[in-house]
């Protein structure tokens, strides 16, 4: 086993851990904190895909941003120490036979579909320029419809989240 | 030059593994371990340092003398004291506090600015990692503080902490973008993220100098990062005792400590290197340039703190988002179409 | 080297993990959490296979990087949403939130 | 909502959407054992209640099992941030109900004093309102000073924070040979000074800004709660006891009497600010006009007061402090009241601090120059 499999191993299982605590703990700030090491997780593992400007992204957005919306939703949502009750609905049998199918599925579509594939060799060539040159040439078109939709989104979540004046 | 040996050095070194039968991670692991022990002892003593220098600078404003007693001259040995003495104190968690992440706040914090210190060019071959995407590293590392604090503030089940925390998160979120903006200057006229690539770029001009605006943007920025008065409302002493340490003591505490100043040397230091030229300059050594730069940021930092009210958050808010984030885009624009122009 | 099918089966471990989540969840921030981990559970395959597959298209991680700023949209829009059914129902719990009309 | 209403709301606290926050009674900026509560709308303040008490020692009770005398180190306890002047009001209230004639030096001591109290109890404002905005640097600067006006009392009274000094019927010592002197340097020393607070606070744009237009107390609003002292007069009221109902020998000296115009907290601080000038005009006069001879008047063997009440009002460093005696013609007073200024002026708090921020009740609350000792007595 060489280090990158090694670490690969190492990163997946933390993530499935963190990812599952994130589902599964009781406390919803507890799910939150889990969050960020599901992201963290996930950020890893782009790097050992020779992703690190997605990394990067990865942390800054994720951790940095919605992890800390999400904080902030808790905080203004829930009671401060609010423990016990019910975290689950009805539908958990049902969810976890369709969500262990779902698995299953994929896992024989993916035996069947990708034999072992191993990576070509990485031109020495800097990804993140590359990246950066596509984004604003062949892609500059989503990305502008990208832009707009996060204005769009920042506008929706301005007026939807703002207080109505004179009431309450 | 010291990075030619240094590098032949470790080809030996690695070399020595091998005609060992070791596998090739092995010494790299040892190399990690002993560039993170470097860095440690560097950040532990820097803080130190910084401590003391700072109430002697606090005590010079205020015409007094400050610390004087321990270690003899002028109370070098004073901060020392002090760490040793929060180790030894007895570590109290208050009742009712989620004690798992009461115990891993501290942590996160302090690991998101010792990550930090992976990206600080000391020297020509003085960084611990030149990354590709250096200040983007930087930049999505220092998130992380927050979530830290967050976890603090919440963890400690006092309302006063959870104040703290919530106005550190806004404060954190607010300022982060005009930080990166003001820093898109630098980084489009470079043409890279790297650290050193950029303080190379900046053999002739200071990037000071053509990105005044961007420096000054970006070190209101970063005091406000740092929690530092005139921006500290996340800890504001007469508002929310303590803010988001509030319950903490002892070893954490100092832990958190720690990271404040360790977060005071990251910005001052990535300000001196994307702004003020990093080693550049002449007659002393690289190394001792760049950490002259960094200290003199770090001393300005302090004269403010000293010197200046603390905002409200509403003023607070209204400066980062109405006036410093239209000013870093403005810089941008200019930046830009100055270096469109120049072709 | 990892085989990429290791990558996809962690994907899809991830994926089915956010979905039993999102399905079952009571919390409405928490099925938002559910969401985001989907989110990132695609975001891995679509790395994986820009890595893997030949001549080296980067096509992956720009739609990477569109899935990310969409999440961060859908998490902001999703968050206001939910302060807003705080507000008129001083509940987020969604199967408490079950009327078709306030 | 009543105060039982939101202890009980305290209790099914929810959210951060509405919070309530016990501020106090210790913490920094509460300046002693004051409890606010607050009701938080996120960091904006829609309800503040002041919890008095924690400092209560039943001051008028004891006053009224003591002797007229031994009455006067209690007062030094009311507010301890200016002691002479409780004194002052104290033996002046019981003076006037006897009817003794105070000599003509000692009133002239007992103004230096009291206006050098005065200037210390204000420094103390200055310092702690700086500390309560972030601004630590003032508080030293202001302590500075303090510390040579505490030297100057030292040596006349030999207490540097609990006088007891003044004696019904005049002064018990003559000062000291070298405090003409010292006084005279203290104050030449001090007046430039001033300029530096100036530009540690009121030209500091960050100051300004947090503290203009802020707690606004419009003049109808404070007569109604009978708010008084250096508040009352940055309501724009020009109203100052030394010059409206003159006691001692105050109708003798110079000085202006600062207004403001919004009654905000900035105008609050300019008043203070300005008074320091003032009084230091004052001490110069006095201490140019200090007439030589006795130091006490002629005094009973005891102290037995006719049958009658009495209220008398001095200016404090706070505002109208005032004490109500009721003599039964024995030795005690049967009926011993303090009106203590901080007392009433805390109590237009909920007042001017609904609807701002949390930060900005500090200030507030700093601007209003509460001695703890005092509310509670």
């Amino acid at each position: 086993m060489t280090v990158t499999q090694a670490v690969f191993y190492l990163m997946a299982t933390f993530t499935v851990g963190a990812s599952l605590l994130v589902v599964l703990a009781r406390n919803i700030v507890h799910c939150a904190i889990a969050l960020v090491f599901a992201f963290f997780g996930v950020a890893a593992l782009f790097i050992l895909l020779d992703a690190e400007f997605l990394a990067a992204t990865q942390v800054l957005l994720y951790v940095g941003g919605i992890t800390i919306l999400l904080l902030f939703a808790i905080m203004l949502t829930s009671r401060i120490s609010a423990r016990g009750g019910k975290i689950m609905n009805e539908q958990v049998g049902i969810s976890a036979v369709v969500a262990l199918a779902l698995f299953g599925l994929m896992v024989y579509a993916n035996l069947k579909g990708f034999p072992a594939l191993v990576p070509p060799m990485l031109a020495a060539s800097d990804n993140t320029a590359s990246l950066g040159r596509l984004l604003l040439t062949t892609y500059v078109l989503p990305f502008e419809v990208v832009s707009l939709l996060l204005l769009a989104a920042m506008v929706g979540a301005i007026v939807l989240a703002r207080r109505e004046q004179g009431k309450d | 030059m010291a990075t030619v040996s240094s590098e032949t050095l470790m080809e030996q070194f690695y070399n020595a593994f091998e005609t060992w039968g070791l596998p090739l991670f092995v010494p790299q692991l040892i190399v990690m371990v002993v560039v993170a022990t470097a860095v440690l002892i560097f950040v532990a003593v820097s803080v130190m340092f910084m401590v003391w220098w700072e109430r002697k600078i606090s005590a010079h404003i205020q015409v007094r003398f400050g610390p004087m007693r321990v270690g003899g001259w002028h109370g070098w040995a004073q901060s020392i004291a002090d760490g040793i003495k929060l180790l030894i104190k007895e570590d109290i968690v208050p009742e009712g506090a989620d004690r798992l992440v009461f115990a891993l706040a501290p942590m996160v914090v302090f690991a998101a600015g010792f990550a930090a210190y992976v990206i600080i060019p000391f020297g020509p071959g003085l960084i611990v990692s030149d990354l590709n995407i250096g200040v983007l590293f930087y930049i999505s590392i220092s998130s992380l503080t927050v979530v830290g604090i967050i976890m603090a503030g919440w963890s400690s089940n006092n309302k006063y902490s959870v104040l703290g925390a919530i106005r550190s998160a806004a404060q954190a979120v607010s300022y982060e973008v005009p930080l990166v903006v003001s820093i898109l200057g630098v980084i489009m006229t470079v043409g890279s993220l790297s650290m050193t690539r950029i303080v190379e770029a900046q053999q002739g001009v200071w990037f000071v100098i053509p990105q005044l605006l961007g420096f000054l943007i970006y070190m209101i920025a970063a005091i406000a990062e740092c929690n530092r008065l005139p921006f500290d409302i996340p800890e504001a002493e007469s508002e929310l005792v303590a803010g988001f340490h509030v319950e903490y003591s002892g070893m954490r505490f100092a832990i958190f400590f720690l990271a404040e100043y360790a977060n005071m040397f990251t910005v001052s230091a990535i300000a001196a290197a994307l702004f003020l030229g990093g080693w550049h300059g002449p007659l002393l050594p690289g190394w001792l340039w760049f950490l002259l730069k960094t200290y003199f940021l770090i001393f300005v930092m302090m004269w403010l703190r000293w010197t200046l009210a603390r905002l409200r958050v509403d003023q607070l808010m209204n400066l980062g988002w109405k006036v410093l984030l239209p000013l870093a885009f403005l810089n941008m624009g200019i930046t830009g179409l100055i270096l469109v122009l120049r072709g | 080297m990892v085989p990429l099918s290791h990558y996809l089966i962690l994907s899809a471990l991830l994926f089915t993990i956010g979905m039993f989540g999102a399905l079952t969840r009571r919390n409405a921030i928490g099925v938002l959490m559910a969401l985001e981990l989907m989110f990132n559970a695609i975001n891995v395959s679509f790395v994986a296979f820009s890595r893997y597959l030949p001549q080296q298209m980067l096509q992956g991680q720009i739609f990477a990087i569109f899935i990310i700023t969409v999440a961060a949209a859908e998490a902001a829009v999703g968050l206001a949403i939910v302060l807003g059914l705080y507000r008129n129902f001083k509940t987020i719990n969604v199967d408490e939130i079950n009327l078709m009309k306030w | 909502m009543s105060p039982q209403e939101m202890e009980i709301a305290e209790d099914t606290q929810e959210t951060m959407e509405e919070m309530y926050v016990n501020m106090g009674p210790q913490h920094p900026s509460t300046h002693g054992v004051l409890r606010l509560l607050l009701k938080l709308d996120g960091e904006v303040v829609t309800e503040v209640i002041p919890y008095i008490g924690y400092l209560h020692r039943c001051h008028e009770k004891i006053g009224e099992n003591r002797i007229f005398t031994q009455i006067i180190p209690y007062t030094d306890r009311l507010d301890y941030l200016a002691s002479m002047y409780n004194n002052f009001g104290y033996v002046l209230t019981v003076e006037r109900l006897i009817g003794i004639v105070v000599p003509e030096r000692a009133e002239y001591m007992r103004v230096i004093l009291g206006e050098l109290q005065r200037i210390a109890s204000h420094l103390i404002w200055l310092g702690t309102l700086g500390l309560d905005l972030g601004n630590f640097t003032i508080f030293m600067y202001a302590f500075r000073e303090r510390e040579k006006i505490l030297d100057l009392f030292e040596s006349v009274s030999g207490q540097r924070l609990n006088y007891a000094f003044y004696r019904i019927g005049g002064m018990p010592l003559d000062f000291p040979d070298s405090f003409l002197a010292d006084c005279k340097a203290f104050l030449e020393w001090f007046k430039p000074r001033l300029p530096e607070y100036d530009a540690l606070m009121s030209d500091n744009i960050i100051f300004q800004k947090r503290v203009q237009g802020l707690g606004k107390l419009d003049a109808k609003t404070a007569i109604d709660y009978a708010i008084s002292g250096p508040m009352l007069r940055a309501s724009g009221i020009k109203w100052d006891l030394r010059r409206n109902d003159p006691y001692s020998i105050y109708d003798r000296f110079e000085f202006d009497i600062p207004v403001g115009t919004s009654g905000d907290v900035w105008d609050r601080y300019m008043v203070r600010r300005i008074e320091m000038d003032e009084s230091v005009k004052i001490v110069e006069q006095a201490l140019q006009g200090l007439p030589p001879g006795e130091i006490i008047g002629k005094l009973p063997k005891k102290l037995k007061p006719p049958v009658g009440d009495i209220y008398t009002r001095v200016e404090s460093p706070r505002g109208e402090l005032g004490f109500y005696l009721v003599s039964d013609g024995s030795e005690k007073p049967y009926r011993y009241k303090v009106r203590s200024p901080a007392f009433v002026n805390l109590s237009v708090l909920p007042v001017i601090g609904r609807g701002c921020l949390v930060a900005d009740i500090v200030a507030i609350l700093g601007s209003i120059d509460i001695v703890l000792g005092e509310v509670d007595r």
